[in-house]
């Protein structure tokens, strides 16, 4: 099975291990990621704060790159790209004029036909039904699913799980034979881009993220962003400075901690290369219980309907 | 020469569309005055010999209008007129006239607006249509006159 | 509806906006959402749902205000007010336009002048490589604002753990990519 | 040869600014047919109207066409003035050359030559026209109330107190709608059961209303006067006759922990239960749902300890006909289900409830007898945060309107908190206070000034739980968009009202309009506020919009009034524009074949069979005959016919050919 890969430019640099286990992950399940080649960067925030038509044709050129491939569908596990690609390609679709323009700046054929997935998408696609049965080493750990802000806004584009409390990632983590814990900070955003240029507002964001991840006991807090992960975990010195605790909750990527279930070591994973030292402790395999998902609709409501 | 002007006859339900026209004088909303509009008590008393009529004497084109479905005053006539509208299409196809000639539609009372953009629409589109005369020219004249009808 | 009744007034500045945006501004009712939704409202000069306001005025003042304020570059676009916007106001479009209006207008706050400097960076960064080189960034971005000794202790374990590339990942189609950014400043001009 | 009358009106300037009337006027003078014309600034004022009549004795006309204002408007005026000169009302017709001419054109020879035209079409017509005489019906001289809330109760106790039978169906087992579940009332926070129950038992023991309880409404058929309505009587399991309401079953039924509809689920109630204490009737219903016999076939333990036998496990759904000359919906609202929010955790944080489960709170036969604690550990609550507008206002979430009942409200829940509660703090997160009404700005300054009710102008963006407490993150718009942090012990979101659930069902059961958020609609936004577009059938209380208590009261009175007002005569006059099949002399007797399409698209079943026989009483024909007491005069019969045997007084086939020719050829 050959699926288009985009890695951007942090999974090359900083967010290296997010690459190493979506790869290996992908490989356990026998599917071939193609990169695109060529890649350019998307752009992120800088763009689209500085200059529209940049932050509209950087995606656009990968698109147009990943079309020439004959590439359908296209995974970008990193949350910004896909929430860079996946608006543009929806911006272009709705104006002609502005798709035509955009092309001639890029100076190539753009059709906006790219399938764009992002990691759990993909893993929900590809991967979900066959994974089961592949679970060797149940990651059963209280996780805290944070999905940050890029995956689920705006909503009415992406189009991608529950905007307000979203489960897609505590469903995989409960394939996974975890536990994913409800929590308040599910898709409050961690300060995002500012890391380096405020890293004060950083901690303040992140600091109340790790905050109520600790106080609901998650022993693991679990991204699809290599942003939101290198602000909860290589900002946390700044963190746990801002909170005046020692919180040492490791970060995992999605993809990480299904890895670890289906028997990856951690190397392959590249667990190692977190600033916030991963150490789980070992747990007796116990039978995954049934998850306690938050109860949505009060019985009073229940006989009313 | 000057423009062609149509001339279109509107026949429209005394519930909603004829009060939606009203509602579209009262907000003072301006459209084109090719039209004219004549009132029944509901969409389900107008059968298309009526229709025929109209293009008969030269209507260029016909507005038929009136509640939305489920909104009919008489709960169901506005349904058996959408019915008798599907199959009075097909009798104009097969007589040759253009069904852009007839706007079928929905006005509520409360549509002032709609009903002026319907009037604009159906005006602009029969005025690209041209002037109708095929029907005159090939109506047997006697076949609908008032008499034809006449029950008495 | 008819027509009449949705015109676009470009002699406006809310008609303008509306042009190069979207965005209505008089649909904001000022409930204060998005402000109490915003995760830097309260490090922003002006919040959101005063932003709306100040835009409502129709106030040159006003305008001017915010094309100097912090508030459009501390923005994350991280879109919580939109999602919670009971009138589905697009303030992040809004945001993204009054900070390039900013640019252009040379009336940037001098303390965004660091934010400005990373986002300068990073696109420079692309420009030259075609994509993000993290190494490149930061000492580019340090001379910018000459902010040394910053993150300085966190880059050692960086690198050990392999999380910055010495050397940067330099594109075939860079020159493409140079080209592109020509092709926007031109228009700019 | 006719003599008719053309009468053109100026209305002021709003026709002759735009339209020529005197050369409309000269030039209908001219038309084949027309006896006299003539232009006038205000037909409809005193002087028009003698003026109209003066000419209809003067020139003999057998004809009138008022060319003014649309019929909608004028039409009645015209023909009793017409009337009043000795000509048959239904010779009279008007050109609307205002809304349809003189409003929606520029000034200019095109306006002028449509009103003309328009006027032409109305002459020809007239000539068609046929002298009518009115159609005099029945009336039948009782009233079905639908819904036993406060206004149907009000409705229902107006009506009978005229003297005229009233009957009122309720769908759930007691009278009392939402009013019951309050606790005080504002602006004067007098006990809203101490109010209402009287009036429950007034309807229950009142000589002329007969109350079905939970029953619904199955079918409406008829018309104004007549209407033939079938109930269906939900089976109570239980015969009423024996039933003493001791209560006994209740006290001893296995089944105790269903949450408690009226409690809003903040109680319990057994599987057989009567809803409230003050219920009326007073007697217990089973809810087949949840009773054990009914799910697994055993128990029955009601059954044994009833001490007068009066369980019945196996009764039936009745359905009851009735008759009724008039109908008045007063079915109520329902509030908006609050998991439009997710961000504000309803029903996922105990603790967040909405604000009818408060008044259950604060209501002194409520879950906590009154005292104000916190559903998930019972603990009083220190500080309460009480978000308006959850889900008014908001066309993204909710809905687009005000729900308009929420700011009092909002104020009467901080303040009994702050009375029960001396050193809690109660917050109010609003957009607007709107307290247009008696005393009620005024009250809701007591909330702020001497309860000390903290008013913060900002929506709420998101709700959740922090160790035991609930943060709610706002802003005050007041104080530059800060944003603004409380930990809250309890949260109550003020959720907008909506139309009943089954409003729109019901809206198609008895044929009546609605809007598109599904509330019944008004004849006429101002000048007929209680009535329907459907002729007997009248609106009150908040099935027509969220409205408050005095609101629904005097909705509710005034529909009473209306339907006196129809009652008050044996007989009701109507128009006679309806069908009729036509008759020829023997041996033809008419045209009608007998095929009876008509009857099957009549929706009114006003077409009945009439047989023709022979001297032997043979059969030799049977036609179409329409009952004008059912008839409402839609035509779509006369569309059908396939022989043009049936036709429509005042829309007739001929009429309508005249009006076409005359419209086409000028």
């Amino acid at each position: 099975m050959k699926i288009g890969l985009y890695p951007g430019c942090s999974m090359k640099g900083g967010a290296q291990e997010y690459q190493e286990s979506v790869a290996a992950l992908a490989k356990v399940f026998d599917i071939e990621l193609v990169e695109i080649p060529d890649w350019n960067c998307c752009g992120a925030t800088a763009a689209h704060n500085m200059n529209k038509e940049l932050s509209l044709s950087l995606p656009a050129r990968i698109l147009a790159l990943a079309e020439k491939e004959g590439l359908s569908d296209i995974v970008v596990p990193c949350a910004a790209c896909y929430n860079r690609l996946s608006l543009v390609q929806h911006e272009l679709a709705a104006d002609a004029s502005l798709k035509a323009k955009v092309s001639s700046i890029i100076d190539m054929k753009y059709e906006g036909t790219s399938g764009i997935l992002n990691i759990i998408q993909f893993i929900d696609k590809y991967i979900a039904e066959r994974f089961e049965e592949k679970v060797v080493k149940p990651f059963n750990y209280n996780a805290a699913c944070y999905y940050g802000c890029l995956l689920v806004r705006p909503h009415n584009i992406l189009k991608f799980d529950r905007v307000e409390d979203p489960e897609s990632m505590d469903i995989l983590v409960r394939k996974a034979g975890g536990n994913a814990i409800d929590w308040a900070f599910k898709t409050e955003c961690c300060g995002a881009g500012l890391s380096v240029s405020r890293t004060d507002t950083v901690a303040r964001l992140s600091g109340k993220i790790m905050e109520d991840a600790s106080d609901r006991k998650a022993e693991v807090v679990v991204v699809a962003c290599p942003m939101c992960h290198s602000n909860l975990d290589m900002r946390r010195p700044e963190i746990n400075k801002y909170l005046g605790e020692d919180i040492k909750i490791p970060v995992l990527y999605i993809s990480q901690v299904m890895g670890l279930a289906v028997g990856l070591d951690a190397k392959t994973l590249g667990l190692n290369r977190h600033m916030t030292e991963v150490r789980l402790a070992e747990k007796p395999v116990k039978v995954a219980e049934e998850p306690v998902a938050p109860k949505k609709v009060a019985n009073a409501q229940k006989l009313e309907a | 020469m000057q423009e062609f002007e149509p001339k279109i006859v509107a026949f429209v339900c005394n519930w909603c569309t004829y009060a939606g026209a009203d509602l579209t004088g009262t907000s003072r909303i301006k459209y084109a005055a090719n039209v004219k509009i004549i009132r029944f008590p509901c969409t389900g008393r107008i059968d298309f010999m009526i229709l025929m009529k109209a293009f008969e004497n030269g209507a260029d084109g016909i507005i038929v209008s009136g509640c939305h479905p489920n909104d009919c005053h008489y709960s169901t006539g506005n349904f058996h007129a959408r019915r008798r509208w599907i199959v009075f299409r097909n009798l104009m196809n097969f007589s040759g006239i253009e069904t852009d000639r007839i706007q079928f539609s929905w006005v509520s009372a409360a549509e002032g607006f709609k009903w002026a953009d319907v009037v604009n629409n159906t005006v602009a589109k029969v005025r690209e249509l041209g002037p109708y005369e095929n029907y005159r020219k090939i109506a047997v004249s006697s076949l609908f006159s008032a008499e034809g009808t006449n029950n008495e | 509806m008819s027509a009449s009744h949705d015109t676009v007034h470009p002699t406006t500045q809310s008609g303008q906006i509306r042009m190069d945006t979207g965005v209505i501004v008089n649909k904001c009712y000022q409930c204060g959402k998005c402000s109490a939704g915003c995760p830097v409202a309260s490090e922003m000069d002006y919040p959101p749902s005063l932003v709306m306001r100040m835009l409502q005025t129709e106030e040159p003042v006003q305008m001017e205000k915010l094309l100097k304020s912090m508030s459009i570059w501390l923005c994350v676009s991280c879109e919580m007010c939109l999602t919670r916007c009971p009138m589905e106001i697009d303030i992040p479009a809004l945001m993204d336009h009054l900070r390039q209006k900013s640019l252009s207008a040379k009336k940037t706050n001098p303390q965004a002048r660091k934010i400005i400097s990373f986002h300068k960076s990073f696109l420079d960064s692309i420009n030259y490589t075609g994509r993000l080189y993290e190494m490149g960034l930061i000492v580019d971005y340090k001379m910018r604002t000459g902010a040394m000794i910053q993150d300085v202790a966190i880059a050692p374990k960086m690198f050990v753990k392999g999380k910055l590339n010495p050397v940067p990942e330099i594109i075939k189609g860079r020159k493409k990519i140079a080209a592109i950014f020509n092709r926007i400043h031109k228009e700019g001009k | 040869m006719s003599r008719i009358g053309v009468f053109v009106c100026h209305c002021g300037e709003n026709i002759s600014a735009t339209v020529n009337c005197e050369k409309v006027a000269k030039i209908s003078g001219e038309l084949k047919g027309v006896e006299f014309s003539t232009d006038y600034k205000y037909m409809c004022s005193d002087p028009g109207q003698t003026l109209l009549k003066e000419a209809i004795r003067e020139h003999k006309l057998d004809g009138v066409v008022v060319a003014a204002c649309s019929p909608r408007m004028h039409e009645p005026t015209f023909r009793k003035a017409c009337a009043e000169a000795g000509l048959n009302p239904f010779l009279c017709e008007m050109s609307n050359i205002r809304e349809h001419c003189s409003w929606v054109h520029p000034k200019d020879d095109l306006t002028t030559d449509k009103a003309e035209g328009l006027v032409r079409v109305m002459v020809e017509k007239v000539k068609k026209n046929k002298a009518l005489n009115s159609i005099k019906v029945p009336v039948t001289k009782t009233a079905l109330v639908i819904g036993g809330g406060i206004a149907g109760i009000q409705a229902a106790l107006d009506i009978a107190n005229c003297g005229h039978k009233v009957i009122m169906v309720e769908k759930l087992p007691s009278i009392g709608g939402h009013m019951s579940q309050l606790s005080e009332t504002f602006p004067t926070l007098d006990c809203s059961q101490c109010i209402l129950t009287p009036r429950m038992v007034e309807v229950a023991q009142h000589a002329n209303i007969t109350l079905h309880t939970y029953s619904e409404v199955e079918s409406v058929d008829g018309f104004i006067g007549n209407f033939k309505v079938k109930i269906r009587k939900k089976s109570k399991s239980l015969d009423e006759h024996l039933c003493t309401g001791c209560g006994l079953c209740t006290t001893k039924c296995p089944v105790k922990k269903i949450p408690n509809e009226f409690e809003r689920g903040l109680g319990f109630r057994p599987a057989i239960y009567v809803p409230f204490p003050q219920a009326v009737p007073n007697k217990p219903v089973i809810d087949r749902e949840h009773c054990t016999y009914y799910i697994k076939g055993k128990c029955k333990v009601c059954e044994i300890v009833c001490p007068t036998k009066a369980i019945r496990f196996d009764q039936e759904d009745e359905i009851v006909e009735v008759d009724a000359g008039a109908i008045v919906l007063a079915t109520g609202f329902d509030v908006l289900k609050t998991d439009y929010f997710p961000e504000y955790g309803y029903g996922k944080y105990k603790d967040v409830i909405d604000g009818l489960q408060f008044e259950r709170l604060a209501s002194a036969s409520g879950p906590t007898n009154g005292e104000i604690r916190r559903p998930s550990d019972g603990q009083v609550p220190k500080k309460i945060v009480f978000v308006a507008c959850a889900g008014s206002r908001d066309p993204a979430k909710g809905i687009e309107y005000c729900s308009k009942i929420c700011c009092m409200y909002t104020a009467k829940h901080a303040m009994l908190y702050k009375h029960k509660v001396h050193d809690g703090i109660p917050y109010v997160f609003y957009m607007d206070i709107r307290a247009g009404g008696k005393n009620y700005e005024e009250f809701v300054r007591r909330a702020i000034v001497e309860d000390e009710t903290q008013y913060i102008r900002g929506r709420i963006s998101t709700i959740y739980e922090k160790n035991g407490k609930l943060i709610v993150k706002g802003a005050d718009t007041l104080l530059g968009a800060m944003p603004v942090e409380i930990e809250a012990d309890m949260v109550v979101l003020a959720t907008a009202g909506v139309a009943n659930q089954g409003a729109e069902a019901l809206a198609q059961t008895v044929h009546v309009s609605y809007d598109p958020y599904k509330f019944f609609s008004e004849a006429h936004p101002k000048l007929k506020p209680v009535e329907t577009n459907t002729a007997g059938i009248f609106l009150a209380g908040a099935c027509q919009a969220p409205k408050d208590i005095p609101e629904s009261v005097a909705a509710a009175s005034g529909a009473a009034v209306k339907v006196a007002a129809l009652f008050s005569n044996d007989m009701l006059t109507r128009d006679p524009l309806v069908a009729i099949v036509n008759r020829q002399a023997p041996p033809v007797f008419s045209s009608c074949v007998g095929c009876f399409l008509c009857q099957s698209v009549c929706p009114y079943q006003a077409i009945e069979r009439e047989e023709i026989k022979n001297r032997n009483g043979e059969v030799i024909k049977t036609l179409a005959k329409v009952n004008e007491g059912l008839c409402q005069g839609c035509g779509t019969c006369v569309a059908l016919c396939r022989t043009k045997a049936i036709d429509i007084n005042g829309y007739s086939n001929q009429q309508v050919y005249s009006e076409v020719m005359a419209l086409l050829n000028d």
